[in-house]
């Protein structure tokens, strides 16, 4: 065991997969000279040379693409698209090219690219960079949309995701990266295909992923010293949502908040809220609760972005009314 | 002429004969959806196909049937696609404007104007970091020059000095935009000058001349000279697809330039000086309308496929997420 | 009362929005010379000249943007991008500028665009040009997400969207264009405000909207010959939702089931399914069904493609099943 | 020298002390989120705000707070924007990157590179259909010319003879990617060329000539004479943000460039020909620094926006979408 920050994690993870695999490179905006716009990828540069770590121009949609065209001349490339406010701009690539090549092909050709980008608010950056379409990615059928909450994950995930035959974008919230927790001496790859309880509660399930995973455990333990138990659903994947491990945790508890950072209005707490709606109906003994962002664009102000976003004392108040509510 | 001349007018009779098919075939509609033909064109993919290797790739875009079958595709599969059928060479999934083969390394068949070329870039880029001497040969129209996709692509492989043919086939229209309408700098080798990338201009309707002016091109371009930029000027002779009304250009424009049709030029010249004469040209009809004939039998004896596989391919098979929601 | 297809109303109404205000105008690909893609601009160039009807390159992005800075200029433009799909690529100037810019500058400017599109799939065009994204689009805070479903609306729209002070985003199914309609004689601007009853019923509550709003009607009619009554909502706008209007109806019928045609995880149908867990859980006698698209880019194939898309038959099935479910 | 070169000198000396206010206020974390200053370059706006008139339109990037102060904005509602309060230009929801001012035409603060480009397009097109003589001007980096968006804007610009000057600051770097590292042709008006656009080159670290070249573009943009581009060679004397440990760039580099500080130089020309004595200048300083601190005081003592108001021009307050979810 040794502790490690969630930076230094999926630093590690990218070091790995490169001495692993030849074919493994990087490619994106200022992550060899510059060291990494969040610093994920210092020193990697000379460690593995400039034509493994290449840096980009500003040209989003270009390089995405080309990381495509790389993966179907056999590479294995980790493209970073700096913040997921301008993946916006590559956006075609991934839709219309990673994502509906192998099906609209017949089957013939996969995709073997893994996107990675860094998400949320919470840094006083502000409407263009701030977003949290983690979610709203997850509405696009043929990719895979993974979010690892702990070093762990952040360690274990992205070798799993490069093992995928088809397209996996990966969301680091930018409120993670200085984060830090244990790592076993062993972690390696991880599964990427089951959702993971990160608290054991009998009460209500608050189901999350991501940047809100700390905020959702630390409502959690102060609603056990109110005398709640909370069970805690980390997603961990958004594309395929892991159903089971979730409705399996509301039948036990017969209630459900979900907890994520994406505007309220068709963020993945809708989807999974409807799921609950349609598989555990009869078990719910109160509407499934959600606590998203305020549907506003980021302001800078500390104050007013604080109350944009989710927090602590959000899913207290969303979990106790979930308690109060009659059956 | 040499017999590389006869082949090349057959290549380019081929995809004439076969598109000539689709568009009855759609009045029929037997094929659906959108249905753009290269009639008037087949000068380009065909010269420039011809300059290829079976290792290189291809990157094309909805209007693609001529260069899928140049590229070696079977006559069968391409129509067998054009019907929806399983047998298609997409299994019927992407119809006309999504012809695909593996084995060929044809990269399709992208209905996204401009989508293709930062494709193509990674396509050469996985070949420069391998070391391979293969080249990416990436067809797109004039119109596609004025989407950001190009200029990104552009700048990047030149940037990398990676090993890519970028072809844009000028037919002068955009749907119904002239290029003058859709470009403040109409000379388009100007356009490539912009990235220092080297640029060929050539005549697209001479099918010999961009057969010779590719060869050149591919061959520096495999040599480690870096990308390349191919400017063919042709003409498209019909309608963008089945739905256009034409009101942007007028007849007599389209006459003049169906006058230099490249297959019936390259036709009379090897009448004229006897490489050919009218029973081989006979027999060579005879010969593809047998092809094509074969492959509408073909596609209309296949089936269709399986409702219960739609949700095959939305992730590979040996993936954890095939079949989930 | 006139008949009027879909495409005439269109038509009409931006015919009408030229005539009444010299700041409005027309920009897109093809929309001029060409006489647009789905015709629906057909003869507008020949009665408005080339400056109001502005053919551009193929470059969505800048000309959405340059739409955007012209409604700061004080036009009222009216930009066309051919269909749903080339909008990825004018995404960030829609979500980071038109969405946002007045939020952003604290009220200062307010960015009055619309913007129509073609959506949807049915005919036949393969991946790349069937997507559905209106319910997508109306994840964004900022901008108003319209879907007309009848003549009358088609008609009617317009005109209210450019009299928004807000950025408006108009989504009009290919597979209405030539659906045809009566039109009051003094037909002219409708609300974007409330959602409509289509059809009254007493036993389950249909929620749609444009393209398969015939679809869910069809359905309808089937219902009522097997003796279910069920009653239909248009939402007509997708962003803001009018909640008032379906769960009034929902708290009558006690039963509902949304129809859409995105793909079904993170489709306006989970919202839908969410907003009424939310508010009207203790009404319900059955779990909200959703009939939304099969999670695979859309198929050429004609059977494959129907396959994936909402039927009537689908609808009927999921109405049915909501009747059968116990209390 | 004249007056206007003592004028240009001072917006020059307070947007530099200004940032350099602003860079200790980040350090005791009083602004906070991205700052990008723009020391070293201030003869770049200087020179093009001076040319403009009140009517004109400026569209800038997230390094623009001297652009917002050269437009007229008051030190007092930047400061006070950067502290995030209610009283800054944007209600304090904008920050250092998103300043804007309706009154004065000032379009912002955008922090997406390359994202002004069609905005400012789309603001000369209003001008030009309603037949006004305004001009607009749009200022990005070297850094958003490999963007799609700077493509596909030059190129409507052109096609529709828009009355919009681009001015690239071209500092050398963005972020860490040097000009070399990013375009294939580093020449940058050649690819002006590439889209028919004159284009113009100036020293951007010597305020006058900036001035006179941007006089003389914006007056041709003015006169009708469609878009022009104007690439101001400059650099940025301080890290890209407040994060950046500048590992890609040599100390001698920036030792090298800081010998032509712009504001220096045009000092010591002043104090050297006699327009300017040391007395002078040092009530130039003084005036600036009383006006900052004002400014820092006025920041300070503002109050936050009610956390009631955060919904709040989502939609505009006359729209029936207001308050909705
Ligand atoms: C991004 C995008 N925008 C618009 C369209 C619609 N569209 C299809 S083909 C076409 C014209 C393309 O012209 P060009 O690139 O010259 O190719 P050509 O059809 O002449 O071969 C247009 C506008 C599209 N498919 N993709
Ligand atoms: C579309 C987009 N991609 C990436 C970024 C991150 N980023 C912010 S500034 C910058 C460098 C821009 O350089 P340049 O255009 O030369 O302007 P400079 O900062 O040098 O003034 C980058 C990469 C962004 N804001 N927007
Ligand atoms: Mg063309
Ligand atoms: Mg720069």
């Amino acid at each position: 065991m040794a502790t490690i920050t969630y930076r230094e994690a999926i630093r590690e993870s990218i070091r790995q997969a490169m001495l692993d695999d030849d074919r493994v490179f990087m490619m994106g905006e200022d992550i060899g000279e510059y060291g990494g716009c969040y610093a994920v990828s210092m020193g990697l540069l000379e460690e593995f040379g400039e034509d493994r770590i290449r840096d980009t121009p500003l040209s989003e949609s270009a390089f995405v693409g080309a990381g495509i065209g790389a993966s179907l001349g056999g590479m294995r490339p980790i493209v970073e698209i700096m913040t997921v406010n301008f993946s916006l701009l590559a956006l075609d690539q991934i839709v219309n090219t990673a994502a509906s090549l192998l099906h609209m092909s017949g089957g013939q050709f996969n995709v073997p690219i893994v996107i990675r980008m860094t998400t949320g608010a919470g840094r006083q950056l502000a409407a263009q960079h701030s977003h949290s379409f983690d979610g709203w990615y997850a509405h696009i059928p043929g990719i895979r949309v993974i979010a690892p909450a702990t070093v762990t994950d952040a360690r274990g995930m992205l070798a799993t995701a490069l093992a995928d035959p088809d397209p996996v974008l990966m969301f680091e919230h930018g409120g993670l990266y200085n984060t830090s927790g244990e790592l076993a001496d062993d972690a390696g790859p991880v599964d990427l295909d089951k959702a993971a309880i990160r608290r054991v509660g009998k009460d209500v399930t608050l189901i999350t992923y991501g940047g809100t995973l700390p905020t959702t455990l630390t409502a959690a333990a102060e609603l056990a010293s109110a005398g709640i138990e909370a069970e805690v659903v980390d997603l961990r994947t958004l594309r395929p949502l892991d159903d089971l491990t979730f409705l399996d945790s509301v039948r036990r508890t017969h209630r459900a908040v979900v907890v994520d950072e994406g505007w309220r209005s068709g963020s993945i707490s809708a989807e999974v809220s409807a799921r609950i709606m349609e598989q555990a109906f009869y078990e719910l003994d109160a509407p499934v609760g959600r606590v998203a962002s305020k549907e506003v664009p980021t302001p800078y102000a500390r104050h007013m972005e604080q109350a944009a976003i989710p927090s602590a004392a959000d899913v207290v108040a969303a979990a106790q009314a979930a308690m109060r509510a009659e059956a | 002429m040499s017999s590389d001349a006869v082949q090349l007018l057959r290549d380019m009779l081929r995809v004439r004969r076969f598109e000539e098919r689709c568009v009855e075939l759609y009045s029929e509609t037997k094929i659906r959806g959108f249905l753009h033909v290269y009639i008037g064109e087949e000068a380009v993919a065909t010269g420039v196909m011809s300059a290829l290797r079976d290792d290189d790739a291809v990157v094309a875009t909805y209007r693609e049937h001529g260069h899928a079958l140049l590229r070696g595709m079977e006559a069968r599969k391409v129509m067998a696609e054009m019907y929806g059928k399983v047998t298609g060479c997409s299994r019927g999934r992407g119809g006309s404007m999504h012809l695909f083969d593996a084995e060929r390394r044809f990269f399709g068949g992208n209905a996204i104007v401009g989508g293709g070329l930062p494709i193509a870039v990674g396509l050469a880029l996985a070949d420069h970091m391998r070391k391979r001497d293969r080249v990416t040969v990436c067809f797109f129209g004039e119109g596609a020059m004025a989407e950001g996709e190009f200029h990104e692509s552009m700048n990047l492989a030149e940037l990398w000095h990676l090993p890519v043919l970028f072809v844009c086939e000028n037919n002068l229209y955009a749907m119904g935009t002239a290029l003058s309408r859709s470009e403040s700098e109409t000379n388009l080798a100007i356009k490539a000058a912009a990235y220092e990338m080297p640029s060929w201009t050539v005549d697209g309707m001479d099918v010999l001349a961009v057969a010779e002016t590719a060869g050149r091109a591919v061959e520096s371009v495999r040599d480690g000279g870096g990308p390349h930029f191919l400017e063919a000027r042709t003409y498209r002779f019909r309608a963008h697809s089945m739905f256009d009304p034409e009101r942007y250009r007028e007849k007599v424009e389209v006459a003049q330039w169906r006058e230099r049709d490249p297959i019936e030029s390259l036709q009379s010249t090897l009448i004229g000086d006897g490489t050919l004469d009218e029973s081989a040209l006979a027999a060579m009809e005879q010969e593809i309308a047998d092809e094509i004939e074969d492959a509408v039998a073909f596609a209309e004896e296949s089936a269709d496929e399986d409702v219960a596989d739609l949700m095959r391919f939305v992730y590979s098979p040996d993936s954890t997420a095939a079949g989930s929601l």
